[in-house]
């Protein structure tokens, strides 16, 4: 008995809540940078479901850049972190409001 | 049947670890729990007839981007940090927002229509073997985003080491 | 023949390795590359008229430069006779004027970037010539503006220099307007801007009309009067020639190279390059031949009594292409183009002369404070001898060849020939006159400058007095390619065109021919002889001539006061616009009034707004992804309500 | 929901006696992990012997003929020993369940890499085509068993021990995978049964001799992934005590042993089959002795089984024989020699097979 697609979308679109809800909420910013993968990941899983269920490869090589993209931001995000925990002694992103009105 | 039960153990088990990742308290456990998450969704990959991707998924994000995760929170000594708050205070609007995101996901996907369906079908994947037929396409008809990432990845690796580097 | 392409492009590399490491790196040694980029062209240049002297010709293109919608434009290169002399011109000039260079521009501060410059309007008038379709002409064509722009402003540290290179430019947009214009309205009516397709279909414009402020106006009269305009700004005519004297305000080889040789003949090749469109149009023709006459006879006059040795030049450089013009308006394209070749050595030769003689006298210009250099500086007497006797029209030399073929032209072209010719011969006589005036005043007699120049006075370096004698040679031999049948020549030069330019039917006589030469040489003999009379025999007369023709003397000394007429109907109209409407009014009273009440506003509205600003990330993350579920839930609602 | 419009057919079809297909498989892994537990146990013996004889002594001699039953009274001793796990320090966040998932973490990712390892052409648990990227992920997740086990073990040793590991391993694994992009060129296909099989086309059956590059890179990189001599410095017993699992003790220390092992022979078996022809003799053998070719199934088979052992146990010979012969590298040197050394050179390997599978 086949899977229906909509099954793969509907988890893919529950990962990206949770990772969503993640980035909202946590104040350690290493999590925060999980929580963008976790909805990277998300996106993956439905691109990779499309690809399967309309026979298009396309899918998996947009899955591959986002893959690219992912290494690239988290390799960025985590030297930015380095480098504010380095200035400013803390991850936590509700205790950096330099920017404030 | 087999197939389906396969299916609700990632369904029932995914959202649960993708849970535990953002609420661990410790950093570390996070990402470990990432990493089981991410063993799973290679798994699932490999359902959607993906196995390249599968396998692409274990050596990036295990081998790479989540050691790379563990490394730097190993090295960073934050006891201190540990302690205090997991969230911000607005987190119930945050949580209602994301229901109201999961929700409304819901109600677009059953509202989709089928696209045009391409040329890939299983056999035909099968034929060639996956790896094969994503490379022909990666080096042929993206050749030039496939550079362009190269180009991404590039930038990124100069980034980072200019923005840790320690200047003295 | 294919490497035809690669001759513009040396240049380009030469100036691009000038301007990115001459300031540091090249320093004193810019000219090397220079000249190894213009010599490389020079070299294909040759090759390439070798093989067209064979017959080959080339037209294709390069690479795709724009494409939208219908409008397609290429990178191409049309190599034809015509290109190919004018490739002969640009490159030999270049080169001689790039060596000369070495030598007048040694120890400038900005000696890298003199030649830099010079390389990128070597490159600039390449591709003018080589393109095979209007736009690349155009991009050549200001290119070369440009770089005039800036070689004439070179020492923008004066006041004066760079005023002229301001003059040059905005008097030029006058013309490259219309001629922006004319290239518009060949796309719109050829629906291509390719010369082979221009050309192809010019036969089915004939006789079309355009309609113009409610007149319907002939079509190809139109087109080709709108790309004169440009012509007649490029090539300092009537009346926009008032740039081109002051534009000597450059260094003089750039003198020689852009506004003598090259780049001033930008205009006739124009011309010639479109004879087939304006062969159609009798009353384009007309206009081209009158103003060219006009412009002509309007130059030599002034350059009677100008005592500024490079403005004499100057006005003569606008008097000969005046002749060109003349030349192409009465139909002899081939006739103008060959006066454009031989022109472009005997001329750039008495810039060059110009120059060395300045070097010699430490800058000085006034040729009433000069005199006696012939011992002094043999070899540019020499030459600057030979260059006169060729401007003159002297027989045997250059000058006399293509001068006689443009007045042979012109008497043979009906009614507006026999008035031009009267002209033109009018002018051979006075451009015999200056040329000697020059001549007998610097270089014969004594000396009446400084004492302290006297004991300057020196021959110029070999690096400069070589260039000038190769041009000399030029400017004796280069006419001999076209001797008339009339001498017992071939006239080979009008053969080598007739694929291009065409040759208007000649019914005169071999008797008539000699007639119309003999005039000539009449007239140049006159002229030199009344030279010689006024300013060797009998040096008061001219004072005397003045004292009594005191208001024609203030006229010419005066330019016709075209300068003062410009200056009263459109610069101080404008600057009288500027001032008191745009600044006074509206940049005082409306745009600040804007400028400064907005931001008060925003001022007051932002601080109020800033509260907003929490400074937390999840803040900003939290109302991002609200704005993102509105504007989907729009969307489905929206969606769901068309279906 | 909808239902759901599409037509679609499942990428692997379930067989009909599924019951049967999956007790084979069990059947299979059993064979394979006691086979593997069992050369382990006489791997040890094995280095410890040869090491023994490279250094002039006789090695273990006691239990049993030649002490070939020292294996087994080693793992009744570790199997008996108390089970030490340190108690977090106050305030920490860390669960000893990290610590106890650790070495097993190892033990599954290693052992797992054997499934898509044929022995014979018949014999394998899985046959997949992304044969080698599956060996390469497995390791990739090992590595996390040594970060778990340093970081949960709540010591500066263990700590250090990890980290160092883990940058090595992370290091190595880049050189390791581009060292085998050549092999995957000439092959043109990640399955290793493919492989074996594009190499019996040569007369030498093997790309030992037209890789030789990057069987150079893939032997050392194995070296650092297998944390062997010289670059065992995650467990630098003069400098680190023993690395990343000094608080190990007993049975869960073994479950470090066997990992390490079982990687050293699964490490082993790839070298084998990318670059030494796998269970097949060189194919000019066969034209030399022609009487080869009319051996029946069963001894053919038998044979290439006991090639395809022999070529491992040489490999792992090979292992011992470095142990015992090179110093251990400091790690700086040991991180440069994996950037700046094989990492390039394997990039240069890539290039000439390229160049040379276009152009010939």
């Amino acid at each position: 008995m086949p899977i229906p697609m909509e099954w793969y979308l509907g988890l893919g679109g529950v990962i990206f809540a949770v990772g969503m809800f993640g980035f909202l909420v946590r104040r350690n910013m290493f999590v925060m940078l999980l929580s963008i993968e976790l909805m990277l990941n998300a996106v993956n899983i439905t691109m990779v479901t499309f690809s399967h269920y309309l026979n298009d490869l396309r899918g998996q090589i947009f899955t591959i850049f986002i893959m690219t993209v992912a290494a690239a931001e988290a390799a960025i995000g985590l030297a930015i972190i380095v480098t504010l925990f380095r200035n400013k002694a803390t991850i936590q992103a509700d205790e950096i409001k330099e920017m404030n009105g | 049947m087999i197939l389906q039960a396969f299916f609700w153990y990632f369904a029932i088990t995914m959202p649960i670890f993708a849970f535990l990742v953002i609420s661990r308290k410790n950093p570390v456990h996070c990402v470990l729990w990432m990493l089981v998450f991410s063993i799973h969704s290679a798994a699932l990959f490999l359902f959607l007839n993906a196995e390249f991707l599968a396998a692409v998924e274990l050596i990036l994000y295990a081998g790479a981007v989540l050691v790379l995760f563990i490394f730097v929170i190993m090295m960073m000594s934050m006891k201190e940090e540990l302690a205090g708050e997991l969230v911000i205070g607005e987190w119930p609007i945050a949580a209602a927002l994301s229901i109201g995101v999961v929700l409304m996901f819901f109600f677009g996907v059953s509202n989709f229509a089928k696209g045009p369906s391409g040329p890939y079908t299983i056999e035909a994947i099968k034929a060639e073997t996956n790896t094969r037929a994503l490379g022909k396409l990666l080096f042929t008809e993206y050749l030039f985003p496939f550079e362009v990432a190269s180009l991404i990845l590039l930038i990124a690796v100069v980034g980072a080491m200019v923005l840790a580097k320690r200047k003295d | 023949m294919k490497y035809a392409m690669l001759i513009p492009f040396l240049p380009l590399a030469a100036f691009l390795i000038n301007i990115l490491f001459g300031r540091f790196l090249l320093k004193d040694r810019a000219h090397i590359v220079a000249i190894a980029g213009v010599f490389a062209s020079f070299v294909l240049s040759v090759a390439v008229f070798i093989q067209v002297a064979g017959g080959a010709t080339m037209n294709s293109d390069l690479y795709s430069w724009i494409s939208s919608g219908g409008f397609r434009v290429s990178v191409g290169f049309l190599i034809d006779p015509l290109t190919a002399v004018m490739l002969i011109v640009v490159t030999t000039v270049s080169l001689l004027v790039h060596i000369y260079s070495i030598g007048y521009m040694h120890g400038d501060p900005g000696y890298y970037r003199f030649f830099s410059y010079l390389s990128l309007f070597t490159f600039s008038m390449l591709m003018l010539v080589t393109g095979n379709n209007l736009l690349q002409l155009y991009f050549g064509w200001e290119a070369v503006g440009l770089c005039s722009y800036f070689l004439i402003g070179y020492w923008y540290q004066k006041q004066s220099a760079a005023d002229a290179g301001k003059k040059a430019f905005i008097v030029n947009r006058f013309g490259d307007f219309g001629f922006g214009l004319g290239v518009i309205l060949v796309f719109l009516v050829v629906g291509s801007i390719q010369y082979s397709d221009i050309f192809a279909s010019v036969g089915s414009l004939q006789g079309k009309t355009f309609p113009l402020f409610g007149y319907e106006v002939d079509l190809i009269t139109l087109i080709a009067l709108l790309l004169f305009c440009g012509a007649v700004g490029k090539s300092a005519q009537l009346p926009l020639h008032v740039w081109l004297p002051d534009a000597m305000e450059g260094p003089t080889p750039v003198s020689a190279l852009i506004h003598a040789a090259t780049m001033v003949t930008a205009g006739v090749f124009l011309v010639a390059r479109f004879n087939p469109l304006f062969s159609l149009s009798p009353t384009a023709m007309a206009v081209v031949a009158i103003t060219g006459a006009a412009t002509s006879l309007f130059a030599a006059t002034i350059a009677l009594v100008q005592n500024d040795i490079k403005r004499i030049i100057a006005y003569s450089t606008c008097s000969q292409l005046g002749y060109m013009f003349l030349a192409c308006g009465v139909g002899a394209f081939g006739a103008g183009i060959f006066h454009l070749y031989t022109h472009a050595f005997f001329k750039a030769l008495l810039f060059l002369g110009a120059g060395s003689v300045m070097h010699a006298m430490a800058g000085e210009l006034d040729i009433q404070k000069m005199g006696g250099l012939k011992k002094h500086m043999p070899v540019t007497y020499w030459t600057f001898l030979l260059a006169s006797l060729s401007i003159a029209g002297i027989p045997g030399l250059a000058g006399f060849f293509s001068k006689d073929e443009i007045l042979w032209m012109a008497y043979n072209g009906g009614m507006i020939g026999k008035i031009v010719w009267v002209v033109a011969t009018i002018v051979a006589g006075l451009t015999a006159f200056y040329s000697f005036r020059i001549i007998f005043l610097a270089f014969h007699g004594s000396f009446r400058g400084t004492h302290e120049q006297e004991h300057h006075l020196h021959e110029s370096p070999s690096v400069m007095t070589v260039p000038l004698a190769i041009l000399a040679v030029g400017a004796v031999g280069a006419g001999w390619i076209g001797i008339p049948q009339a001498l017992g020549g071939g006239n080979w030069i009008a053969h080598f065109f007739e694929p291009v330019l065409g040759h208007p039917h000649v019914h005169g006589t071999h008797a008539e021919e000699y007639m119309v030469m003999g005039i000539s040489i009449l007239a140049a003999a006159l002229g030199i002889g009344t030279a010689s009379y006024f300013y060797v025999m009998s040096p008061d007369m001219p004072k005397r001539l003045t004292e009594r023709y005191k208001q024609i003397h203030t006229v010419l000394w005066n330019k016709y006061f075209v300068d003062e007429l410009y200056d009263a109907i459109i610069v101080r109209p404008t600057k009288w616009v500027a001032s008191t409407i745009l600044v006074g009014f509206t940049d005082a009273k409306i745009i600040e009034g804007i400028v400064n009440g907005v931001p008060s506003l925003i001022q007051s509205f932002g601080m109020k707004l800033r509260k907003l600003q929490t400074g937390y990330l999840q803040h900003y993350g939290i109302v991002l992804i609200f704005g993102l579920f509105v504007l989907i839930s729009i969307a489905f609602i929206a969606g769901t309500k068309t279906h | 929901m909808n239902p759901s419009p599409y037509n679609f057919t499942w990428p692997f079809s379930p067989p009909d006696n599924i019951v049967l297909v999956i007790a084979i498989i069990l059947g299979k892994i059993l064979v394979m992990v006691a086979a593997a537990m069992l050369h382990v146990a006489y791997c040890t013996w094995f280095e410890r012997k040869i090491i023994g004889h490279m250094q002039v002594r006789i090695g273990p001699n006691r239990v049993g003929p030649f002490g070939l039953l020292q294996p087994i009274a080693d793992g009744i001793k570790l199997f008996f020993k108390e089970d030490v796990i340190p108690r977090p320090g106050v305030g920490s966040t860390k669960f000893r369940i990290v610590f106890k998932v650790a070495p097993l973490l190892v033990l599954f990712a290693t052992l797992s890499s054997l499934a898509v390892v044929p022995v014979f052409e018949a014999f394998y648990i899985a046959n997949i085509n992304i044969g080698l990227l599956y060996i390469l992920a497995l390791s990739a997740v090992s590595t996390y068993g040594i970060i778990m086990a340093g970081w949960a073990s709540d010591s500066k040793y263990a700590f250090l021990g990890s980290l160092r590991s883990s940058a090595q391993l992370i290091s190595y694994e880049v050189a390791m995978g581009l060292s085998l992009v050549g092999v995957m060129m000439l092959a043109g296909s990640l399955n290793f049964i493919d492989i074996v099989k594009a190499q019996q086309t040569s007369w030498h059956g093997m790309y030992l001799i037209p890789q030789f590059l990057g069987y150079f890179v893939f032997m050392v990189s194995a070296l650092a992934e297998t944390n062997r001599a010289p670059f065992d410095l995650p467990e630098a017993e003069s400098e680190l005590v023993a690395g990343y699992f000094v608080e190990y003790s007993g049975m869960r220390f073994a479950l470090f042993f066997l990992g390490e092992y079982i990687a050293m022979i699964v490490m082993s078996c790839v070298a084998v089959l990318c670059f030494w022809g796998g269970w097949g003799l060189p194919p000019v053998l066969y034209k030399v002795v022609p009487a080869l070719n009319d051996l029946p199934q069963s001894v053919k088979t038998f044979v290439e089984a006991v090639v395809f052992l022999c070529k491992v146990y040489s490999h792992l010979f090979l292992y011992y024989w470095i142990r015992a012969t090179l110093p251990r590298y400091r790690y700086d040197q040991l991180m440069r020699i994996g950037w700046t050394v094989l990492i390039p050179l394997a990039l240069v390997n890539i290039v000439i097979t390229a160049l040379v599978k276009y152009f010939f």
